[in-house]
């Protein structure tokens, strides 16, 4: 019995734009790098300790050679074991962001989608709210006010995402709403709630997967910013943003302890915003070419 | 037209209030003890009573919000922690400084983001639209703080091709002072004709304001180099070229004339994040404006400060956006005319 | 329905109820404007339009049918020399006068376009950029073809008459003007560039029927007192049918059939010409 | 980096730029130990050093343009008493002062005290016209409006508060000291949060001396022909002070050995240097023998365990704050956290400005107070009287006894040591050491290293002479550009 190779028009769509469009492969290639060094962190850094709470004060500030690959920090830990352990922490922060955010977003847009009216007015009043604030700025004023760590970034983050997805989903279901299909779903008196997980939500599937791997990338600098700030990782914790606030001082005299986990921030972000480049040229419709 | 500008002000009134009713929240419901926390760390007893007087924490939450809504609009928006000013006069003073690098961030962003962004739609394919897309890729996702220590180092610190930090060299003080009429050294040298002055501080803008531009730039070509590709797919751009207009003109004054729209709501989006990103950027370049203001203020654990300043940015930007969406209404025929 | 009359010289004719067609003068020696050979229009492998011979002599209208998807669009495309813009590659010869068109130089074929060979869109709403006036639109084209100022703004309201419109329309912008009041002007445009060639894509498919009239009768006044080389595509065998002199039939990018008009519907050779011919709906009679 | 401009109170970075406008009585010169005149020309001791007479200078004056008396002297000295801000304790011993004459001041004290060294502190023994700006309390608030009564070199031009350029001045035409040879005609205080920022200004020229830099940025000079490095020992070190309320003496004793004070002294390439005691070389009641606490891990452990904590046992979760800003503190809070996160005790670290991290020790709610205190600390005058005095003596409120410690019979001694110092120096010296050793038992805080000053100037300048017993303290005046 062949097996039957299910080739949805997606899938199709999905193989011939990575074959076509080298932004996904590279963006994906990076962001898996980054995926195996956070998990293999421990068998990759050379002094795991370093990332924890270990200090060397007898050799800080060495730079870059065989012994330590990215040189070391004002207090002696080698700066390339923090940068790959930071690979646990950054993208970590961006999936549960984004997980909250979703969770939180989604059920509201497809709400305020669907039923219109007053529901609408007011869930897209309050998103406008939220929007209002740019995301950075918020995320600064929650995570001030509450005592500065990991859990307070992420909540601070979260609160200033959602909205993003509630509007996303929102357009999505309003415009999916008025389809005739669904009016005759409407008309054969299939309960709401059907018709709202199985015909509006699979159809915004795709333009949320693509805010989400773009949005990656956005909320890896706002953690790192805040971290930067100091409303956000604490020492020893090896937050990429944290270590270029600690390496500023010595900058000019040892470069490698900035450069290094920035080149990290950097390297994260443009590998998310370069696979939701490339997904949304691949899913978008209005981006297959038409003729 | 008038019935869509009533609307709009009307929405942007309700975001406002919106917007104050959030900070309340930040500033009220959040914090553990919020008396402490207005009051700040070293406030005497006396100085915590009259906070929790001002912030009305005995009264239910309706009087408390509505006593808060009294104190903004009034301009009592507390006393900052580590200036023991009013934090309103405060962000009066740094508020100038922020937007000069801003508008100087802006028009950097534009005027490389946009060229760039048609020559991209203008060779779509080409070696130099896949460059165009990585620069304007790497615009966006680069770390703005992380940036300004490499710029600073490479052009102040080691090139010496511009001054390191500041606003204007300190030696020009006693030679040539500053008149400060808008808190703006550039416009403000500019308007009183000083100008050793007004060279310094240009040379004192370069660097901070290249930092800023990074990530308007990224966007704005992205947005220019999308919209454009657009267009020339539609009809009247075919009807332009059979009337025999050169492929130049036809990107650069009928495909962009209609790409300036979506260009503009880009870049009101985009001047929010990089308010903010200046904030990230000025403690670096020793810039006084809100950046610097709202680090300090993270430093002295003081809320007042911090939660005014975010007051302020939302309604800069509720204001911006109202702006942009009325200017973009008189602009475009289609929606001016309904 | 207003008489139109193109540059006022001519004594006012009586209405044409297009019962008849005025007789085509038999042989006259009208010198061929455009003359297609072996033309073949191909996205990478795929044929998208190929028309061996196809002529359109001055003062005359020459239909183009076929279903849609037939390569009727890309064959004006092709004869513009827009097709390279579609990623598409053209072979065969496109003459214009004489002088072939296809080798020529963009520059060269730039000077043409526009002033030697006009075209005409489907949706009118969408062939004007809608932040421009549809006047700046006018003037922009006759003064990139070496005209002055004043002489284009004259040209064009001059042109304008000659579509039965008023020349004040040209200060508003296209979302202001109605579907047949933006196709006119596109006419007009390639009456003041005084085109020789007219490549009409459907230009009244997207109209409703009143409207279409007016466009028709339009292009008459064209082919009968400008001489102009007329191309018509469309889908509608029965516009064809009233419009054009002679008519080629398309069919999945080949030309099947061509003639002269009464000839084809009175005895079509093809039987894909036949199924077309019984499509279309018959009024009565 | 100051909050306000009264000669009589201020207490912190304030003297760098109030030295250059207000002078003191008699000022100290640390290599050779004399106490040199300033504005008295000569004093003398009598009645067992209870009754000190003191001759001013002739010709001096206020910048306010009112000549500098006797009178005006004494009015300043009692309003610093009265006021009883900053070190005006220096003064403690003072009962009345007499002015026979417009030029000679008689001090009255109720026991015997080294009043002409105490003259020369470094805080609240400004001399300053108390008449300026209307007297009386108006003078604080004209003080703090941008002005100065002083008879210093330089008198202020502008004083943004806040702002990057902070303080201007400008030279007092009047000055006795007269303006003959090369001098700064201006001097602007920068405030740069970034060192890097301050290195770089310096290396292009736009400023013309630095301090309080981090060490490695200090170091990458060397080498540059046109700066100068300037290098030396100070008065002033690192305290430890640890919550003796929260924290048991085993507990605090535990702590001090579990820190790699070698460590620390290494990551801080020559910005310190190991302490004996709590009081630093260079000054009396200084001896290089006294036991202290050696990095032990083991002994460390060993206590915790006494007290419940350690490895394999509940972990001691420790606040610790120190000031923002300053990238050496960061480095030991750093090194402090990672020593002891090895005896499971969890260090959270904050780095606060110091009015928000000196306002949160003086807490009234003693949950808020952090339990170990880092700061630095320096005498007031060339004698150690000012650590004992103000960080371990029963205070209550707390002011800058951060560690809370109040043990009557250290008291006792500490009272008895200001007369010793003006009567028996040997005396004085022994009772400093019993006090150390007191302290190095009890363990309520430690000094972690002594502070290396390091300067960094354009090479073109002259002139400069490093003064311990004014901390961080450049006298332009004395700079030749």
């Amino acid at each position: 019995m062949t097996a039957l190779t299910v080739r949805t028009p997606r899938v199709t769509a999905l193989r011939r734009a990575v074959r076509a469009n080298p932004l996904i492969t590279v963006g994906g290639a990076i962001a898996a790098l980054i995926f195996l060094v956070a998990v293999f962190a421990p068998l990759l850094a050379p002094y795991p300790a370093d990332a924890g709470s270990a200090t060397h004060p007898e050799m800080t500030l060495l730079p870059p050679s065989l012994h330590h690959l990215f040189g070391t920090d004002q207090v002696g830990r080698d700066v390339f074991s923090r940068v790959l352990y930071g690979a646990r922490i950054s993208p970590v922060i961006a999936v549960l962001v984004l997980f909250i955010a979703c969770a939180a977003g989604i059920p509201l847009g497809l709400a305020a989608g669907y039923f219109g009216g007053a529901a609408d007015e007011v869930i897209m009043r309050v998103t406008d709210v939220f929007l209002a604030f740019p995301s950075l700025l918020l995320a600064l004023a929650f995570a001030a006010v509450l005592p500065p760590s990991l859990t307070s970034l992420t909540i601070a983050i979260a609160i200033t995402w959602w909205p993003w997805y509630t509007r996303l989903i929102r357009g999505q279901a309003a415009s999916v709403a008025g389809r005739p299909y669904v009016e005759a779903c409407r008309a054969l008196g299939i309960p709401r709630r059907r018709i709202l997980l199985r015909h509006v939500l699979p159809n915004s599937v795709t333009p949320l997967i693509i805010q989400v791997s773009l949005d990656f990338g956005g909320v890896i600098l706002t953690a790192s910013a805040l971290s930067f700030l100091g409303l956000g990782a604490q020492d020893p914790t090896p937050e990429w943003g944290l270590m270029v606030a600690e390496g500023e001082n010595y900058f000019t005299t040892a470069w490698w302890v900035v450069t290094f986990p920035g080149l990290a921030i950097l390297l994260a972000a443009l590998a998310f915003t370069l696979l939701g480049d490339g997904l949304r040229d691949a899913l978008d419709p209005r981006r297959l070419p038409s003729r | 037209m008038t019935r869509y500008v009533i609307r709009r002000v009307a929405l942007a009134l309700v975001v406002v209030t919106g917007v104050v009713i959030l900070t309340f929240v930040i500033a009220d419901v959040v914090p553990g003890d919020p008396a402490a926390t207005w009051a700040g760390p070293h406030a005497s007893a006396a100085q915590v009573a009259r906070a929790r007087q001002y912030l009305g924490l005995d009264k239910p939450l309706p009087v408390r919000i509505a006593r808060y809504f009294g104190g903004i609009l009034t301009g009592n928006w507390g006393i900052s922690v580590h200036t023991h000013n009013p934090v309103l006069s405060d962000i009066g003073t740094a508020a100038p400084a922020t937007l000069e690098l801003v508008i100087a961030a802006l028009i950097i962003g534009a005027a490389v983001g946009i060229p760039l962004g048609l020559a991209a739609a203008r060779w779509p394919g080409s070696i130099l639209d896949h460059v165009i897309r990585v620069g304007s890729v790497l615009g966006v996702s680069m770390p703005v703080f992380w940036f300004a220590l490499i710029l600073q180092l490479i052009f102040a610190d080691r090139l010496r091709l511009l001054p390191v930090a500041g606003q204007y060299d300190p030696n020009l003080i006693f030679t040539h002072p500053l008149v400060a009429r808008t808190q703006m050294p550039v416009v403000d040298a500019a308007i009183s004709g000083n100008w050793p002055m007004f060279g310094s501080t240009l040379s004192h803008l370069i660097l901070p304001a290249l930092v800023v531009a990074a990530y308007p730039a990224g966007v704005v070509a992205r947005m220019t180099r999308a919209q454009v590709l657009d267009t020339l797919g539609e009809t009247h751009v075919q009807m332009v070229r059979s009337l025999g207009f050169p492929e130049r003109t036809v990107v650069s004054t009928f495909a962009l004339k209609l790409a300036w729209n979506p260009v503009a709501a880009t870049l009101a989006l985009v001047f929010a994040y990089s308010l903010v990103n200046t904030f990230l950027v000025e403690s670096i370049f020793d810039w006084p404006g809100l950046g610097s203001y709202a680090a300090g203020s993270v430093a002295t654990l003081d809320t007042p400060a911090i939660v005014g300043v975010t007051l302020f940015v939302a309604i800069a930007y509720v204001i911006c956006n109202l702006v942009v969406d009325l200017v973009q209404a008189a602009l475009d025929p289609r929606i001016r005319l309904t | 329905m207003k008489m139109c009359f193109l540059g006022g010289q001519s004594p006012p004719k009586p209405p044409n109820r297009g019962a008849t067609r005025p007789p085509i003068p038999p042989g006259a020696p009208w010198p061929v404007k455009l003359q297609v050979r072996d033309l073949e229009v191909r996205f990478g492998e795929r044929l998208a339009a190929s028309a061996p011979a196809l002529d359109v002599a001055a003062g005359e209208i020459v239909g183009l049918a076929g279903e849609s998807g037939s390569g009727k669009s890309m064959t004006i495309q092709a004869v513009l020399g827009l097709a390279g813009t579609m990623g598409a590659t053209v072979t065969g010869s496109i003459k214009l006068d004489g002088v072939e068109l296809t080798g020529m130089s963009p520059a060269r074929l730039r000077a043409i376009r526009g002033r030697r060979i006009a075209a005409i869109f489907q949706s009118p709403g969408l062939a004007f950029n809608p932040v421009f006036r549809v006047g700046a639109i006018v003037t922009r084209t006759l003064r990139l073809h070496g005209l002055s100022a004043a002489q284009a703004r004259e040209r064009a309201g001059a042109a304008m008459r000659g579509v039965l419109l008023s020349p004040d329309l040209l200060h508003r912008y296209p979302s202001q003007l109605s579907g047949g009041q933006l196709q006119r002007v596109a006419i007009a445009l390639a009456l003041a560039l005084r085109a020789d060639v007219l490549l009409a894509d459907e230009p009244t498919s997207a109209l409703d029927v009143t409207v279409q009239a007016e466009v028709l009768e339009v292009l008459r006044e064209l082919r009968d007192s400008r001489g102009m080389a007329i191309l018509f595509v469309s889908h509608d065998l029965a516009v064809i049918a009233e419009l054009c002199d002679r008519v080629a039939i398309m069919r999945a990018g080949e030309v099947v059939e061509q003639g002269r008009t009464e000839e084809v519907i009175a005895a079509p050779r093809h039987d894909y010409t036949r199924e077309l011919l019984a499509a279309v709906p018959r009024l009565g009679g | 980096m100051v909050d306000g401009w009264d000669p009589a109170t201020e207490y912190s970075d304030g003297i760098l730029a109030m030295s250059q406008m207000y002078e003191t009585l008699t000022h100290y010169d640390p290599a050779t130990h004399v106490i040199d005149p300033e504005l008295a020309t000569s004093w003398s001791a009598a009645d067992g050093a209870e009754t000190w007479t003191f001759h001013l200078r002739h010709g001096v004056y206020f910048h306010t343009g009112r000549p500098m008396t006797a009178q005006a002297a004494k009015a300043a000295i009692l309003r610093t008493i009265k006021l009883g801000g900053g070190a005006a304790y220096v003064w403690g011993a003072v009962k009345t002062i007499d002015t026979p004459d417009q030029y000679t001041l008689v001090f009255h004290l109720s026991y015997p005290s080294a009043l002409a060294l105490q003259a020369s502190a470094d805080y609240s023994a400004y001399i300053y016209d108390t008449q300026a700006g209307g007297g009386g309390n108006k003078l604080t608030s004209w003080l703090n409006a941008g002005h100065d009564a002083g008879t210093g070199p330089y008198t202020v031009q502008t004083w943004n508060k806040g702002q990057e350029f902070e303080e201007i001045l400008k030279s007092f035409p009047k000055y006795w000291g007269g303006w003959a040879g090369q001098h700064f005609t201006k001097v602007v205080f920068r405030v740069v949060p970034q060192d890097t920022t301050a290195a770089q200004l310096l290396r292009t020229g736009q400023v013309s001396f630095i301090e309080q830099i981090n060490s490695s940025l200090w170091s990458s000079f060397q080498g540059d022909s046109a700066i100068t490095l300037v290098s030396s020992p100070s008065w002033q070190n690192l305290l430890g002070q640890l919550n003796s309320k929260r924290l048991s003496m085993p507990v605090r004793q535990a702590i001090l050995y579990g820190i790699d004070y070698k460590g620390i002294i290494a990551a801080l390439h020559g910005a310190g240097v190991a302490s004996s005691g709590i009081i630093p070389p260079g000054l009396p009641g200084y001896f290089s023998d006294l036991p202290g606490y050696s990095y032990d891990q083991a002994k460390a452990a060993a206590l915790l365990k006494q007290a419940g904590y350690g490895p394999g046992r509940g972990p001691l979760n420790l606040t610790l704050t120190y000031t923002a800003g300053d990238s050496n503190e960061q480095i030991v809070a750093t090194i402090i956290k990672s020593d002891l996160a090895a005896l499971n005790v969890n260090v959270s670290a904050q780095s606060l400005a110091w009015p928000t991290q000196w306002a949160k020790g003086k807490s009234a709610n003693a949950a808020q107070r952090q339990d170990i205190f880092l700061e630095y600390w320096w005498p007031d005058y060339a004698d150690p009287y000012s650590w004992f005095a103000n960080t371990l003596q029963t205070e209550s409120p707390p002011y800058f006894n951060l560690s809370y410690y109040s043990n009557s019979s250290l008291d006792k001694m500490i009272n008895s040591v200001e007369p010793l110092v003006a009567t028996n120096t040997a005396a004085a010296d022994q009772l400093y050491r019993n006090m150390q050793l007191t302290v190095v038992q009890q363990a309520p805080l430690v000094a972690l290293y002594n502070v290396n000053y390091q300067y960094a100037m354009l090479s073109g300048i002259t002139g400069f002479r490093v003064n311990p017993a004014y901390p961080n303290v450049v006298f332009t005046y004395d700079l030749k550009p």
